[in-house]
């Protein structure tokens, strides 16, 4: 039941809600599985020296940032006892209170699933080339740094 | 001996092109300096370099037609 | 914004993906929200001498598991930095590849949100009161044990 | 002096009832006495008692129209 294809991880756009339903909902036939761990980064309206964020323009170097994304799947499936793992991440504009990031992670025991998820999110960080631009109502723009 | 540079986020803002090769070069050292000479601004900036789509670290042999990306700090997420 | 309403936790029979859905796009207002995680319990197939799972069925001592699914969420928003925490859990029939238990932790940032959720997942199966029935496809049952 | 008792999970499968009463008993330790006399089938199973929502560890005081549960080990989630 092991579902490791290679597939584009980049969504022009918001994650939608409909669309992560979707994916749970696709997961009820996969009856090995006992735990989903979902985490969604969702852009946040931060003030930054007296202006406050609208959106988040995402941009990556996309051969590259789709091997890391691979990369990734790859060494969480050789450390983890994972049933499936998907990982989804924006490209271009994105609203404050929109989803950027979905990375959903399922396991027969929620152990696996917990501690893969909380590392997955933290090498996409490090490792994958994607760079935020963060707009103000202004139209100015800061690049993202982060922490 | 051609280099293909290619640029990102911030570094972009400083090069206002997206890419641009580079010649007569033998490793990475010496084409950051041809690009320094070329883009003054993006000596201001801290930036890794992809040789082929692999981060390298300290200088590294070029071949001809690689792909070179100037990479500022990742901000996915 | 903070948003702790003391509110019903059980739900009759599955918690639907449409269901999470909407929980998540309620959220899309609450522009200080950088990171959810979400576990989700799923009813697993497994195999018990020589039979497979079809559904589990869970009961409960509801006036104290309200009670307890309060002070666990009490406890939460006082160790870490939450925006939003709720908690579902099923009662009643729940079939293999449903959902059962959805627990959704929102934070500023990621940290809080994944600690938080962990550590909610393991009391809500150590100190409510909750029983699930394992139920096989000759209608003969078994007494769920937590591991 | 009138203890109400509800019982949970596979303990409801020894009682056959969901709730009963038992009378004149000060603590728990006699309450659980009296129990056993009547579902000896208990006697198999390990189990806590809350009293009045509260789970209670050694022998405890108990009030008239107090609410004991017997509960089993949990298996939410």
């Amino acid at each position: 039941m092991i579902d490791k294809k290679k597939r584009t991880v980049f969504k022009v756009g918001a994650i939608t809600a409909n669309f992560i339903a979707d994916s749970i909902a696709a997961h009820s036939r996969k009856t090995n599985i006992g735990a989903h761990d979902i985490f969604l980064g969702q852009v946040r309206s931060d003030l930054i020296e007296d202006k406050f964020v609208m959106a988040i323009e995402y941009s990556a170097y996309q051969e590259m940032a789709e091997q890391k994304f691979y990369e990734i799947r790859e060494a969480a499936f050789a450390k983890y006892n994972l049933v499936c793992l998907h990982i989804y991440h924006s490209l271009g504009i994105v609203k404050v209170g929109e989803i950027c990031l979905f990375v959903f992670v399922s396991s027969t025991h929620r152990k696996d699933a917990f501690d893969a998820c909380q590392e997955i999110v933290e090498q996409v960080k490090l490792q994958v080339p994607i760079w935020g631009k963060e707009i103000f109502e202004d139209e100015s723009s800061v690049w993202k740094e982060n922490k | 001996m051609k280099i293909n540079i290619i640029v990102f986020g911030q570094l972009y803002d400083m090069t206002k092109v997206a890419q641009f090769t580079i010649n007569e070069v033998d490793n990475t050292e010496q084409l950051t300096q041809k690009i320094m000479e070329r883009f003054p601004l993006l000596s201001e900036f801290k930036f890794s370099m992809a040789v082929n789509k692999k981060i390298v670290h300290g200088n590294t042999i070029l071949n001809n037609e690689d792909i070179v990306a100037l990479l500022p700090a990742f901000s996915g997420g």
